[in-house]
């Protein structure tokens, strides 16, 4: 049994004790910035999901061949044309979301998880726990991303997914840039408190840096 | 006026005893003279328990450079030798005398009417061996600040007459009864540092002292006597030479390195007394005064008398006495009883009724800045006692914690009530390296 | 037997000096800046009417409650009698217009109190004014009522009132001609605006009850003249020079200083003590800061008015500023 | 000309300052923000990488890939464009001055997976700003970003010793923080009408 | 050396190989692209004049330095309707708005199609009330007024800027239309 890879382990890991966002606090610009709305959140984590998948099987399939020397610059290239297939397909298949958010997923490139992982997981595992791996670390995006858009948008236009609840916008501050830092750092700080009260858990590393490190080296 | 950057303003309430003439306390029936009354390494007891002294003899060997030797201050039988209370608050090592109500001089004891003729080495021998210290009340031994290094060339002698604690009222009355003896005593100072050049400063708010003493210097060629604008702390030693020369003693350095010497009025006059009457420092000035005594006065005492005497001879306590200060109630040291004695740094005893010294509990620093204003130092107490209370103290040693000589002023004015000497000394003592 | 004596002389106190203490401390602080806003709220009970108290009151009510769940909450002594939550209360209301819906200052003071000061560890560690976060919270939130004036009427009215712009907003939009006009002549604009008959927050219309409550503070010292001075002679000298259309030095610096928040502004909030620098240099610079940016907001901005953004903006340097002037310890200037 | 290049300067670095208002470079402005020193050295590294890769990313966008009608490449060629970029400046600095390189060395080797030095060409191409304009932007930014960087580090400096509740200490307090000087710098907004 | 060579190799390898997989998705998805965007701007030309069969472009015209056409929609061989892409300078970004105009140059509606005022207050000129406004106005009636208007254009209140961009781009656009197809004109 013990040879037997945990794929479940693998998944959980990225949404619960790795989430790439309230716990390793990596790739936060989007979290803010494309979170205004539950819909956007959505499909911003359906792209890295998407990306980060596919370059996790791209970089497994032929971590054989590249050469380790030039490994950072072609984990570089392989998830700079996953982007750019991501950013194509959004151009042409969800029109009104890519009129917002365009930059930011042309931004995933940059984005230090997907490298991260690429580094620290899919180029020293097989195809399938680093498709597993990749689908995990999504998923915990994803769940982040949606779950800052159904506050901020709740709170900001008294709607979900485009749905209008209330008449007016009860806290319009919320879908501005201001409002959305405000609601990443309450969360944070609520997700450490339960933590902290009911897990006794440490909080929230400031282990971005090394990562950071950890992905340009 | 002249005045220094920073400062405070206390209420004075030396109306107490400003006017008072100085009196003779009564002869302590036994006094605790500790071996241990000045900056630096106690003495050697060379008395044993049942030898009989004499007022003036010496009891105590000084041990070490910095040292200064002890003189009993009345004649008796040294009942014990041991720890006993002392107003540092720690206990000391001490020589207990009972007296025998004779009050006799030891015999070494000769007066030099000639004193004038000699040489520097004598006249500071002279002042070594009477045991004279400070009387500002650091009590570094003053024969130490008159034998400079040679390569620091001395060209100022400053007297302190700001007398700036609150309260205090000691060297003002000397200044007024005994202005001559002060400038004699100068003079000496002035003499073995070989210097031509003499201040004595004094606050604004002792105008008959100013008068009588510039009526002395009008005479007195290279003696000048300045008024010093009414502000605590001027009568710190950095504090006194940048308001009268205008120099800043660098950080961590000396008043010598700027040339000069600083020295209490209370010390020259001691000075005096020793080089022209042969008399040891066996007795000082001190005021005892406060809301919380009956009869504040401005008594001369024995080294060694019991507070508790002195209390007793000024109609005792009255208004429910909440702090027994020995010293002024700015950087003076807060007795837990009053069986203490007088030391050779003791200006004074303040008591404040309880009322005045209700303690409240501090509140974190608010950045009001008015510690920054007040600090004669130039530093920031308000960023220093946050830096100590959250234990980094090698950030504190890096904004100059070092260069803070704990006069309070930032606790004084801080709304917040915070500690700031308490934390001042918490980080000094972190870092100081016994600690590590 | 322990004597009287003895038994009282063991209860002597002990502690470290110095054993004397001014009478300053922050709740006679924090109240004396209260008692000095006590005109403006009264003025504006004047001009405004009862709805004045009652936003006023919302504020201050919930800004103490807030104080004190919070500090509840985190396992705090609770310090509302120390009257800073009772100012911010006040600073905020007196920031408000008489028409804002009641509900409203109680998220300002939740913003405020809450995220803006207990999250940064309460007293003396926020970075931002609280109640200049609490209504610029709010005007970001609810920028119709933020921003709907009503002219006063003296005496006691309610809501019949007449909705108009402020002398800043009327600047703004139509320019100083159209704002003589509404006061009849320039003489006649300058007098209502120093009596503060005018549209406006609260509390920043009456410039001269602001000034007698200032002269109180300067008086009881817990003011100094280096950011009020320096922030409205910045105001005064920029918008003269780049206030006019009609090239530099035409400008209308008594207008400017007369009209919006600059006098609630700049001697009651910009020279709040924890969110201000802490050194004198500093001061000056910060003042400075806060009247050039006022005036770029406020003849190039967005919004008419700029003093709360400017103080705000400022706020943000303050860390930076007592750190660039730091006190000069003593030794460093050689003897002359 | 002149106030077209001053009003992209000042909309780049204050109102629509990157971290401020369009969130860019979150991870490296909190990541760095703990000490004054490593603020400074990496304001001054990313402003100087962000102008030579705005002119870089330029002279190739309009020289090579719209002639030959690459403009959907731009995300892969600007990443290597930064990436080469930074590479080369890595060996040249720590042969030319090496003193230099260690003060900052280790931010170059931030940069590469940081966010806003891809923006900068990104944005400049969606603009279709001229060189000057480009370069103006690129600067603006990297004005815009040493701003944010130290303004924050100072304010966490003081932050550091305050009573910050337990489960805020660190990145949450810094968030809140941020959208409190994100408000103050909705000040800006509607400075220049567009 | 080879070394070398095996590094330039395999960086090689990798770009070929993305740059293909590129090149197909690119090939695939740009004319999907393309023709999004077209329908895009047909359908909002249409929602200006729906009974139109078809809309032509006009002409070009530039304001702000921002590129914009006006149309004719016909229904048969008639001219219905005249249609402008007309920019606004607002508060903080520019605002795209189409005017169409019945064929006598009075307005039949205006629509917003981007921008990014304020929240809360700028774009509230999306908002019907506004916009219904200009409908039925002729050129002289398109003036921003902060009072009640009947025949004017009313100002949102506290959204000055924004209402006074929208008022003047869609004049300069019916300013225009009278100047190509002024009365005269339109008749025939």
């Amino acid at each position: 049994m013990n040879e037997k890879i945990n794929y479940w382990k693998i998944f959980k890991n990225g949404i619960f004790s790795e989430n790439p966002v309230f716990r390793l606090a990596l790739s936060l610009c989007p979290a803010v910035a494309v979170t205004s709305g539950v819909k956007n959140g959505f499909l911003m984590g359906v792209a890295v999901l998407f990306v980060q998948t596919m370059s996790n099987i791209t970089v497994s399939i032929i971590r054989n061949f590249i050469h380790p020397k030039v490994r950072i610059p072609s984990y570089i290239f392989i998830i700079a044309a996953w982007v750019t297939v991501t950013d194509l397909m959004m151009a042409a298949y969800a029109r009104d979301v890519y009129k917002e958010m365009g930059l930011y997923i042309q931004l995933i490139v940059a984005f230090a998880i997907i490298l991260s992982r690429l580094e620290s997981f899919a180029s020293k595992k097989n195809v399938l726990p680093s498709g597993v791996d990749g689908l995990g670390m999504g998923f915990g995006f994803l769940i982040a991303l949606v779950l800052i858009g159904f506050v901020r948008e709740l709170l900001g236009k008294g709607a979900l997914w485009g749905y209008q609840f209330t008449p007016t916008k009860p806290l319009l501050i919320m879908i501005l840039p201001t409002g959305g830092f405000f609601v990443m750092g309450l969360l944070m700080g609520f997700f450490n408190w339960i933590n902290r009260r009911f897990f006794g858990g440490k909080a929230s590393a400031d282990v971005h840096m090394e990562a950071h490190r950890h992905g340009s080296h | 006026m002249l005045n220094f950057r920073g400062g405070i303003h206390p209420p004075e309430n030396k109306w107490f005893t400003e006017e008072k003439p100085i009196v003779d306390a009564k002869l302590p029936k036994k006094v605790v003279i500790p071996l241990s009354q000045h900056t630096g390494t106690p003495c050697k007891a060379i008395v044993t328990i049942g030898q009989d002294v004499k007022k003036g003899q010496r009891i105590g060997e000084p041990n070490g450079y910095v040292s200064s030797p002890v003189h009993s201050s009345i004649s008796g039988k040294v009942i014990s030798i041991g720890n006993f209370p002392h107003p540092s608050g720690k206990d000391s090592p001490s020589v207990v005398i009972e007296g025998d109500d004779r009050d006799e001089w030891s015999e070494g004891i000769k007066e030099r009417p000639d004193y004038l003729s000699l040489g520097n080495d004598e006249l500071r021998k002279i002042v070594m061996e009477a045991g004279i210290v400070g009387l500002g009340g650091a009590a570094f031994p003053t024969h130490i600040k008159l034998s400079p290094p040679k390569e620091k060339k001395i060209e100022t002698v400053i007297l302190n007459g700001a007398e700036c604690e609150p309260y205090l009222t000691s060297d003002h009355r000397i200044m007024v009864e005994r202005p001559n003896d002060v400038f004699e005593g100068l003079k000496i100072i002035m003499k073995i540092l070989d210097v031509t050049k003499g201040y004595i400063g004094i606050e604004d708010n002792k105008p008959d002292a100013i008068e009588t003493m510039k009526e002395i210097a009008s005479s007195e060629p290279g003696i000048e006597v300045v008024a010093l604008k009414v502000k605590y702390p001027q009568g710190a030693e950095k504090q006194l030479i940048k308001a009268i020369l205008d120099g800043e003693v660098p950080s961590g350095g000396l008043p010598m390195d700027v040339g000069v010497v600083v020295q209490n009025v209370g010390t020259a006059v001691a000075v005096y007394d020793a080089c022209r009457y042969g008399k040891p420092l066996i007795e000082r000035i001190i005021t005892v005064t406060g809301r919380g005594v009956n009869e504040p006065k401005n008594l001369r005492v024995r080294i060694g008398t019991p507070f508790s005497d002195l209390l007793a001879e000024c109609g005792g306590f009255r208004n429910d006495p909440g702090k027994v200060i020995a010293g002024g109630p700015m950087m003076g040291i807060a007795q837990t009883t009053t069986e203490i004695p007088v030391i050779k740094g003791t200006s004074g005893i303040v008591v404040l009724t309880r009322k005045e010294t209700e303690q409240v509990e501090y509140c974190p620093c608010f950045r009001c800045g008015r510690c920054i204003d007040a600090c004669p130092m130039g530093l920031q107490p308000s960023i220093l006692s946050i830096l100590i209370e959250r234990g980094r103290y090698q950030e504190a040693k890096e904004n100059n914690l070092f260069d803070c000589f704990e006069c309070g002023s930032c606790a004084y004015v801080c709304p917040a009530k915070r500690p700031m000497v308490q934390f001042m000394k918490l980080g000094k003592l972190f870092l100081s390296p016994k600690k590590g | 037997m322990e004597t009287k004596a003895e038994k009282r002389e063991k209860q002597l106190l002990v502690s470290i000096g110095p054993h004397i203490g001014s009478e300053e401390s922050i709740p006679r602080i924090m109240w004396a800046v209260s008692i000095s806003l006590l005109p403006a709220f009264i003025i504006s009970v004047y001009y405004f009417g009862l709805r004045a108290i009652a936003v006023v009151g919302v504020s201050v009510l919930s800004c103490v409650i807030f104080e004190t769940i919070t500090q509840k909450m985190l396992k705090k002594k609770v310090t509302i009698s120390d009257g800073s939550a009772f100012l911010t209360g006040l600073l905020l209301g007196l920031n408000l217009p008489s028409s804002i819906p009641l509900y409203q200052p109680v998220i300002g003071s939740l913003v405020g109190i809450v995220i803006t000061k207990h999250l940064f560890g309460g007293l003396g560690y926020n970075i931002f004014n609280p109640a200049l976060i609490g209504r610029t919270f709010m005007l970001i939130t609810w920028p119709r009522p933020m921003t709907t004036w009503y002219k006063p009427v003296a005496g006691i009215t309610t809501m019949d009132a007449i909705t108009t712009a402020t002398p800043l907003g009327i600047l703004k939009e139509d320019g100083i001609g159209k704002l003589i006009e509404t006061f009849g002549d320039k003489m006649n604009l300058y007098i209502n605006l120093f009596l503060g008959n005018r549209a406006g927050s609260l509390g920043e219309t009456s410039v001269i009850v602001l000034l007698i409550g200032a002269a109180f503070l300067f008086y009881r010292g817990y003011i100094t003249w280096h950011i009020p001075f320096s922030f409205v002679g910045t105001v005064m000298a920029l918008t003269w020079i780049f206030g006019g259309k009609g090239g530099l030095f035409a400008g209308d610096p008594i207008l400017h200083l007369l009209s919006g928040g600059l006098i609630l502004g700049a001697f009651f909030m910009a020279t709040d003590y924890v969110t201000a620098p802490a050194i004198r240099k500093a001061q000056i610079v910060f003042g400075i800061g806060v009247g050039a940016l006022t005036v770029l907001i406020r003849l190039k901005g967005g919004y008419p008015e700029g003093v709360m953004f400017g103080i705000l903006l400022m706020n943000c340097f303050s860390p930076l500023l007592d750190r660039a002037f730091k006190a000069i310890p003593f030794g460093t200037i050689k003897r002359k | 000309m002149l106030e077209d290049i001053g009003i992209i300067f000042i909309a780049s670095a204050l109102i629509n300052n990157f971290v401020f208002s369009r969130y860019l470079g979150l991870c490296i402005f909190f990541g760095v923000t703990k000490r004054m020193e490593t603020a400074i050295g990496m304001s001054i590294t990313f402003t100087s990488v962000m102008v030579i890769s705005a002119a870089l990313s330029w002279l190739v966008y309009y020289i090579i890939m719209i002639p030959l009608n690459l403009g959907f490449l731009k995300i892969v060629i600007f990443i290597g464009i930064v990436s080469g970029f930074v590479q080369a400046a890595d060996t040249i600095m720590k042969k030319v001055t090496p003193g230099l390189y260690y003060k900052l060395g280790i931010y170059l080797a931030l940069i590469v997976t940081n966010c806003i030095i891809l923006a900068v060409p990104l944005i400049n191409a969606s603009e279709k700003y001229n060189l000057l304009q480009s370069l103006t932007f690129g600067l603006g930014a990297g004005a815009g970003f040493s701003l944010a960087l130290v303004i924050m580090a100072s304010i966490r400096e003081r932050l550091e010793l305050a009573d910050v509740p337990k489960s805020f200490e660190g990145l949450p307090i810094s968030f809140v923080l941020t959208g409190l000087i994100a408000l103050a710098f909705l000040g800006f907004s509607g400075m220049i009408p567009l | 050396m080879r070394e070398m060579l095996k590094i330039v190799i395999s960086l090689f390898a990798i770009f070929v190989g993305a740059g293909l997989i590129l090149s197909y998705v690119y090939a695939k998805t740009s004319t999907v692209i393309y023709n999004a965007q077209v329908r895009e701007k047909e359908a909002a030309l249409k929602k200006m004049s729906p009974e139109a069969e078809k809309i032509n472009v006009a002409g070009k015209w530039l304001l702000y330095e921002k590129p914009n056409e006006y149309y004719e929609a016909k229904k048969g061989n008639k001219v219905i309707s005249y249609i402008a892409s007309t920019t606004g300078k607002g508060y903080s970004s520019y605002i795209k708005i189409l005017v169409s105009t019945d064929p006598d140059l009075k307005i039949k509606a205006i629509d917003i199609l981007s921008h990014s005022e304020t929240p809360g207050l700028g774009d509230e000129i999306e908002k019907k009330d506004f916009k219904k406004q200009f409908e039925g106005k002729v050129l002289e009636n398109i003036e921003l007024l902060k009072v009640e208007t009947k025949d004017k254009i009313q100002a949102i209140s506290g959204a000055t800027i924004s209402s006074r961009a929208v008022t003047k781009g869609v004049k300069e656009a019916v300013k225009l239309l009278n100047e190509k197809y002024g009365k005269g004109l339109s008749k025939e």
